[in-house]
């Protein structure tokens, strides 16, 4: 099986790709997108970012962390330490109208960064589903469901479910044997 | 009687120089009434005209055709006949309608190419593979040729299918029915509509039915783009325009209409000699005596009445089929298009009565009409001429939608049928 | 292949939603008859034309939405929520 | 010799420095860089290509561009084939080995040729008046191999393909003139814009003739930006404005290396411009399909562009001012037009060409040569009013008209109308977003075309209101170019042999509908799709039943515009990649302890753990009776897992499932059934109430997606007011399920506290937890009838879990164990399988859960339907337990059960049978009709013909009263 999970980088046609194990992930899920955000403003300092986008923790913050929009009623919170989850969690409990469920393991990050990123991601998804910096898309890659954040123009992060990114990393490898070649 | 056709009179016509031959169907204009008109000059339409004159001597019949006969879902389909059902009252009825084809070149004196080539169905897991032991066991209980195939049957019949133990989709053996096979859709729409216009039957194109004319509640006729036609008794053969038709009659139907598409290869030389269905991938593919590698899978999962379908689902119908025959990948489409088929919730027609006096309904057949052609003109025919349902037709009426005696074929396959 | 307007993430192709058929069926009581049992189940008028659907954005956001859409020509009128009644 | 390579400046694509050796039917010839396949077989004076489909005539090449009918060959390299190429598009490069089709045992001997003489016996459609005895099939095979064109390899290349999808505002499908002017202005007005080129360079016609005003346009298309993508061809105009073209990457052969053959690009254009010319009409008349007749436009491109000489000595047929051009152009390339041949009174004759001989009202009565023309003779179109007149010749170039290429206008929806003075199907207003130009638009005359082209380009950047198109500047055509009084096979569509004669058979059996002709004739129906067929055929049709060519009208124009590969259409989706298959996160764990991967859904998970020597079976048989005896270890992480969270859960899943889940206290869990709105199973599971507010909700493995979408769609469509949340966490968990009498020991070796152990943890009961610092969340739950804890965790940690039970696992003589032993101790227990036992009719009442339906108040999802008549008829087929009559023989799974031999009313059929170790006899479930009330009674079971006796026995067979579980 050539595309096990922890294979290493891959580079190729100006775009490095990781797989990021590393990261800690939870869904904030709420009836109503207000209440919500003066939660995570108190608990993290941050709003809740609006449809389709990304924020990002300001670099002062201590343990930095993004927040992703992935529908009306969830935003994704990513975290390189457990800190921010934790403090949400608590602050989540006994509430009767947002929680926290935690994902971490269950959603991968694979990391698309470099010259090539664009190209890469034309020929993964389709149109509407690609992001531009700052936005968060979530649409059909490679024929799975994957949030791709838009973090920079040459670099994305996308977000997949576990059971799948062995799928999105093969498609992942297929294309950037490809790049190499032509453009 | 037009001139009979046989390879003596193909001789004589040469020496004549192909000038002796008469009309295939006399080209009828609306007479003011008939005992029945059937609406839908497709398959199902002219089958049902032909077997009123031929069963019931009813020949004051006209079929009214909105375009040219034989060109909705009957010039679209893939071809293929087979009597693969598990419920007896499918495998009665869809095998009545194989044993029609057997015999409906002589029948009606036209080549319809009928090739009982064999279907194999393709197991890609041992569930699979037990549930084609349920399948081949439930056809036999019904009286039809069905066996299991080992891998290294489904290897010698099928050249290029993928059967490495490394597939994506693996194949672990098959079923089969022998008597399956394909037939030329265009010759079984006009080998019924010459025989039935030679026994009386008015064949009447470009006539678009556009309203039903009722007394006290009864149908009596249609307004067509050609004037109004009595009759006593009108029959819906429209398979893609039944709802559209229903309406106009004041009468709702459970069926949805989908585009079901259907794309050919360019030809080439004999390469695959069977039918191939995989209910795994949903993909289904046979070779045309031209040459074209004939291919359909799945519907457009949203309603249409576009006879184009969506590209999208193109790909996937090529997918499906070349996860299985990998070689195929530098093969070329020459040309892609649908049909519009009615989908009801249990994949099995609708053939009889209605709630609306005097108005009888073919409908429902979804991805399986061409092969149910005979006996859905047969039994339409029969409730036609005699007011009372074919028992064949029996288990297939609107009401089971009320009473919940559905007969879900797809369901217990567990295949998009 | 169409490009369906998701409600909230826009315009996305057609193979990223799943349809979910005719818009505006409410569910009948358990007291309902067999007919009106049947009538919302299977019975559907299937216009050749402009029909009121329901769409899932699967692949995205997963929102349900309704849409106004021509069966012949796919041409697409209108774009609703869900819970909003049928235009017009 | 008939074919020769022009001097300079002839052959503007060619490169005379760089020859090309390749190979054509085993024989080595020279090209240059440049050439096309046909190009190069013309320089070397290669007549004969192929053979016709049915009557095996002998064919060359006919035109140099996508409508060449009758130039098709398979390209060869070893094993590896690519069938029906047109010689016309395949790019020249070096170790190229071409070879003709349809023919046996050579091109220039074709036994087939013998259809020819019997050509009188095989008129359009003779296969539907015999063959009818004894059947068709007999003589099919012969039929067949007569019929087809190329032959594919069962070789899978190296060749892969991929997709992209663009957003633009203006796509030009068709580089010439008027491409090229619409585009450039279009992007001077600001727009995006994308012009595709079907060939190696932009310029179209007037491009291979060095055209000045097209190498500016070009340039300034260039600094405004346009992207030109050449080899690129638009096949496709689908839903919404999306255009779909193919683009020719690699043109090294097929072969085994890797290499980006061809890539599939999706464009959304807010408009569309269609700019792809126009084809070219042929002439009827007798042996009009000899090879050395070509069109008159093609053998011009051969000469400009390839610096091909098609021939030295040449008669024009014409029907079209445009002969006269091609008359000039070929003598100013030193070839002799002997003369031009004009079918038209000389009233409808607009121009002339000097030094050449041309006749009015005069068309060509009989063609010398077999294998290749070597003279014709004219005749005068009345038959009689001049002498016949023979001339020497070894080419003949057809001009008949044009015939616009309005295939993309017809796919987006355009209509078209019929212009009577060109002969010819124009565009009738616009499709929605699709605007045509130049030829494809009916526009002939150059300057209307660039000026329409531009106007057009800038109006649509601006989104002002479109320019009507200037149609006009083709000059008069007839409809029709055939003479009456002459005799011989006047071949409409060259491919598929498809004669005058034929369209006159059609027409008097009523096949007169064009949609009748083709499909009855077959004409148009060939690789070229008729696209020099087309506009003869439904003018003959018109002329035999006295109708005008509009009224007979086209058939519909389907995608691809021409032939597209099927690897390109899909792209990636090809071998692991066509569907994901889902991993267990421990999938090496499982590798290196010998599990036997198989597919379950679209999952890879152990079948078993087979030790060396045993079969699948054996080892299934031998986990399961150790798991009974002392332990077993599976993985269960595809187990579908849910959060379903919120005020108004517990009444939520009340309203979702069969049974009552808001009576759960904290901890307690309970199975249960989903039906859909049908009242059929669909799924099954164990719902856990975590607290007060949350649920832990298991699926099937292959449900999960549907329950998580089902779920959903009631809560957003139905029950909008509810207040819950549902959010699938099947990922996030691993879970290693650990069964036995001895499940708790392990468990306690592994490091798990007492609070597990069974009287703490009592049977159907949820914990959380912690091992190892890790958060655990324990559910007792058994799928085997013995002790069992499914243990989750996140799904990183699986590894380590599954490696600190096994070890306790091993020291106690347990095993790990499959789902094929896992089938066979939920058979013993007579659990349900759904999907398995029960299929897409199987209601609850017909597995034992119709007990306290009516009890409960929530009308749940499918309620209504067990009211329904059929799921009240005592016929049912109902789940029962089934033993052989012997205690030895297996019942094989899917045998019927019927009292009487086939054919018979089947009463049943068997779902689930193993031979069971713990009790040494097999056992198995059934579906049979009263099923309920026939305990004890025998039954016979038919399977492929053998018959079994069996008793109709209740289950569970082992343990029944669940000592065992609730220990």
């Amino acid at each position: 099986m050539d595309n096990r999970l922890d294979s290493q980088p891959l580079r190729a046609g100006g775009v490095t790709v990781e797989l990021d194990r590393s990261t800690r992930v939870a869904a904030l899920r709420y009836f109503d997108g207000a209440t919500a955000s003066t939660l995570v403003r108190t608990v993290l300092g941050e709003p809740l970012p609006e449809v389709q986008r990304v924020i990002r923790s300001a670099s002062t913050a201590g343990e930095p962390f993004i927040l992703a929009w992935r529908g009306p009623r969830e935003t994704w919170i990513l975290a390189a330490s457990e800190g921010p989850l934790e403090r949400l969690e608590a602050a989540c409990a006994g509430k009767d109208d947002v929680c926290l469920v935690v994902q971490t393991d269950g959603i991968l990050g694979i990391h698309a960064s470099g010259t090539g990123t664009p190209e890469l991601l034309r020929r993964l998804g389709s149109f509407g589903s690609v992001p531009h910096r700052g936005e968060a898309r979530t649409g059909r890659f490679a024929d799975v469901a994957v949030t791709v954040l838009g973090l920079d123009d040459r670099e994305a992060l996308l977000l997949v479910e576990r059971v799948y990114a062995e799928h999105l990393l093969g498609w992942v490898r297929e294309t950037l044997l490809d790049m190499n070649g032509g453009e | 009687m037009p001139n009979r056709y046989s390879a003596w009179s193909l001789l004589r016509g040469a020496l004549a120089g192909h000038r002796n031959w008469q009309g295939a169907w006399r080209e009828a204009t609306p007479k003011p009434r008939y005992d029945v008109i059937v609406v839908g000059g497709g398959g199902h339409g002219l089958a049902t005209a032909y077997y009123l004159a031929k069963n019931h001597r009813v020949t004051n019949v006209a079929v009214l055709e909105r375009g040219w006969i034989g060109g909705g879902n009957t010039g679209r389909n893939t071809t293929i006949v087979r009597s693969n059902y598990l419920y007896p009252e499918s495998a009665r009825l869809y095998d009545f309608s194989l044993k029609l084809y057997e015999g409906l070149s002589r029948d009606l004196n036209y080549n319809i190419m009928l090739s009982q080539r064999a279907l194999v169905m393709l197991a890609h897991s041992r569930h699979d593979l037990d549930s084609m032991a349920r399948w081949a066991n439930a056809m036999r209980m019904n009286g039809i040729d069905a066996d299991l195939l080992s891998l290294e049957e489904v290897r010698s019949r099928v050249p290029g299918l993928d059967t490495s133990s490394g597939a994506r989709i693996p194949v672990l053996g098959g079923f089969t029915q022998r008597r399956a096979g394909t037939a030329r859709h265009d010759a079984v729409a006009w080998g019924y509509a010459r025989a039935a216009s030679a026994l009386g039957v008015d064949i009447i194109q470009n006539c678009e039915v556009r309203g039903f004319l009722k007394e006290g509640g009864r149908v009596c006729g249609v307004q067509t783009s050609l004037g109004d036609i009595r009759a006593e008794r009108v029959g819906i053969a429209a398979a893609g325009h039944s709802s559209v038709l229903a309406e106009l009659a004041g009468l709702r139907l459970p069926v949805t209409s989908y585009a079901l598409q259907a794309l050919v290869s360019e030809p080439l030389k004999p390469l695959l000699d069977t039918v191939v269905l995989s209910p795994g991938t949903g993909g289904y593919l046979s070779q045309s005596d031209k040459g074209e590698l004939v291919i359909g899978a799945m519907l457009d999962l949203f309603p249409s009445y576009a006879q184009r379908g969506s590209f999208a689902v193109t790909q996937q119908i090529l997918a499906s089929i070349l996860a299985l025959f990998p070689a195929y990948a530098r093969l070329k489409m020459l040309r892609q298009w649908a049909g519009i088929v009615d989908v009801v919730h249990d994949s099995s027609p609708i053939i009889g009565r209605t709630p609306v006096p005097g108005l009888f309904i073919n409908c429902g057949w979804g991805t399986g009409g061409f092969k149910g052609i005979p006996v859905g003109g047969y039994t339409l025919a029969h409730v036609l001429a005699t007011g009372e349902d074919h028992p064949l037709a029996e288990p297939f009426q609107l009401e089971r939608f009320i009473s919940g005696r559905l007969i879900d074929e797809a369901a217990a396959s567990g295949i998009a049928h | 292949m169409m490009q369906i307007p998701c409600i909230y993430c826009g315009p996305r192709d057609e193979s990223e939603f799943v349809c979910g058929g005719t818009a505006h069926l409410t569910r009948p009581p358990l007291e309902s008859d067999d007919r009106q049992w049947a009538e919302y189940l299977f019975f559907r008028e299937n216009p050749k034309g402009a029909h009121l659907e329901r769409w899932r954005h699967a692949y995205g956001c997963g929102q349900w939405f309704n849409l106004e859409r021509d069966t012949v020509t796919h041409e697409i009128r209108a774009v609703y929520p869900i819970t909003q009644a049928a235009p017009r | 010799m008939s074919g020769t390579r022009l001097g300079e400046p002839y052959g503007r694509r060619i490169d005379r420095s760089r020859p090309i050796s390749f190979m054509f039917n085993g024989r080595v010839l020279a090209g240059l860089q440049g050439d096309t396949l046909a190009s190069a077989l013309l320089a070397n004076g290669v007549r004969l290509v192929g053979r016709s489909f049915k009557l095996h005539r002998p064919r060359g090449i006919f035109a140099a561009g996508i409508e060449e009918p009758t130039g098709i060959v398979d390209l060869v390299d070893g094993r590896h084939r690519t069938p029906d190429e047109r010689a016309t598009l395949v790019e020249l490069v070096d170790g190229l080995a071409a070879e003709s089709v349809n023919c046996w045992p050579s091109v220039g001997f074709d036994l087939g040729a013998v259809n020819g003489w019997f050509s009188p016996l095989l008129p359009a459609g003779f296969y539907y008046k015999t063959f009818k005895w004894p059947g068709w099939r007999p003589f099919e095979p012969a039929i067949r191999r007569m019929a087809g064109l190329g032959r594919a390899s069962l070789e899978r290349g190296g060749e892969v393909y991929e997709e992209i999808s663009e957003n633009v505002d203006l796509l030009v499908a068709g580089s010439g003139i008027a491409g090229l002017a619409a585009a450039a202005a279009a992007a001077e007005a600001g727009a995006r814009t994308v012009l595709l080129c079907a060939g190696r360079e932009p310029g179209g016609a007037l491009g291979w003739r060095g055209d000045a005003e097209v190498g500016d346009l070009l340039v300034r298309a260039r600094r405004a930006g346009v992207r030109i993508l050449t080899r690129t061809l638009a096949f496709g105009v689908y839903d919404h404005n999306l255009v779909c073209a193919s683009e020719r990457l690699a043109h090294v052969p097929a072969s085994a290396t890797r290499r980006l053959s061809e890539r599939l690009w999706k464009f959304r254009a807010r408009s569309i411009v269609a700019a792809q010319g126009a084809f070219e009409r042929p002439m009827l008349f007798p042996d009009n399909d000899r090879p050395g007749v070509m069109l008159a436009g093609a053998v011009d491109e051969y000469a400009h562009a390839y610096g091909v000489a098609c021939g030295r000595r040449v008669v024009i047929a014409a029907n079209c001012d445009s002969a006269y051009r091609v008359a000039e152009s070929l003598q100013a390339a030193g070839i002799e037009v002997v003369a031009l041949l004009d079918r038209r009174p000389s009233v409808d004759i607009g121009t002339h060409a000097a030094g050449v001989r041309a006749i009015a009202n005069t068309g060509i009565g009989k063609v010398i040569g077999a294998r290749s023309v070597r003279g014709c003779v004219a005749v005068p179109a009345d038959g009689h009013s001049a002498p016949r007149l023979r001339l020497e010749c070894d080419l003949i170039l057809v001009a008949g008209g044009h015939a616009p290429a309005v295939h993309l206008h017809s796919q987006a929806g355009g209509r078209l109308r019929w212009l009577a003075e060109s002969s010819m199907f124009v565009p009738d207003g616009n499709a929605r977003g699709l605007v045509s130009v130049g030829a494809c638009a009916g526009v002939f005359g150059r300057e209307a075309a660039a000026q329409h082209a531009a106007d057009v380009g800038r109006a649509l950047a601006l989104g002002f209101t479109v320019p009507a198109a200037p149609v006009g500047g083709a000059s008069r055509s007839l409809a029709s170019s055939r003479i009456a009084a002459v005799r011989g096979k006047q071949l409409v569509d060259l491919q598929n042999d498809v004669a005058v004669s034929d369209v006159e058979l059609a027409a008097r059996e009523n096949y007169r509908s064009v949609e009748h002709l083709k499909r009855y004739t077959t004409t148009g129906m060939a690789t070229d799709q008729g696209k020099t067929s087309n506009v003869n055929a439904l003018v003959l049709m018109g002329e035999f039943t006295h109708r005008e060519p509009a009224e007979v009208g086209t058939t519909r124009f389907r995608p691809p515009y021409s032939p597209v590969t099927f690897g390109a259409l899909i792209g990636r989706r090809v071998g692991a990649l066509y569907r994901p298959l889902k991993r267990l996160a421990a999938v090496e764990w499982h590798a290196r302890h010998g599990a036997l991967f198989e597919q379950f859904g679209n999952w890879s998970r152990p079948a078993a753990y087979p030790r060396s020597g045993e079969s699948l079976h054996q080892a299934a048989q031998r986990e399961a009776l150790t798991v009974r005896r002392t332990v077993g270890l599976f993985d269960g992480s595809p187990l579908g897992k849910l959060e379903v969270w919120g005020a108004d859960a517990a009444r939520f899943l009340d309203l979702m499932y069969l049974g009552t889940m808001s009576t759960l206290a904290p901890g307690q869990a309970r199975y249960g059934l989903l039906l859909n709105e049908n009242g059929v199973i669909v799924d099954d599971g164990i719902v856990a109430r975590v607290d007060e507010r949350r649920f832990w909700v298991n699926t099937t493995s292959a449900g999960i997606e549907r329950t998580a979408a089902a779920f959903e769609e009631w809560l957003q469509c139905e029950y909008t007011d509810l207040r819950v949340l549902v959010t699938p966490v099947t990922s996030r968990y691993g879970n290693a399920t650990i069964s036995g009498p001895k499940a708790f020991e392990v468990m306690a070796a592994a490091g798990f506290g007492a609070e597990f152990s069974p009287q703490a943890t009592r049977h159907m009961t949820l914990h959380d937890g912690h091992w190892r610092g890790v958060p655990v969340r324990v559910l007792r739950a058994s799928f085997t009838g013995e002790l069992s804890y499914e243990i989750n965790l996140p799904a990183g940690e699986t590894e380590q879990l599954l490696q600190a039970l096994a070890e306790g696992v091993e020291t106690r003589e347990g095993c790990l164990y499959g789902i094929e032993a896992l089938e066979i101790l939920r058979t013993e227990k007579g659990y349900l399988h759904v999907g398995t036992d029960t299929d897409g009719t199987t209601l609850p009442g017909d597995v034992g859960f119709a007990r306290g339906i009516d009890r409960k108040a929530a009308n749940f999802v499918g309620r209504r339907s067990l009211l329904r008549p059929a799921a009240r008829d005592p016929q049912r087929l109902r789940l029962v337990g089934l033993a052989p009559l012997d205690g030895r023989t297996l019942l094989p799974t899917g045998a019927q059960i019927a009292n009487a031999p086939p054919p018979t009313q089947t009463e049943g059929h068997v779902t689930s049978s193993y031979p069971s170790p713990s009790l040494g006899s097999p056992v198995a479930l059934a579906m049979l009709a009263r099923g309920g009330e026939r305990l004890g009674e025998q039954v016979t079971v038919h399977h492929l013909g053998r018959r079994i006796e069996a008793r109709v026995v209740s289950t569970p067979f082992v343990d029944p009263k669940g000592e065992r579980l609730h220990g």
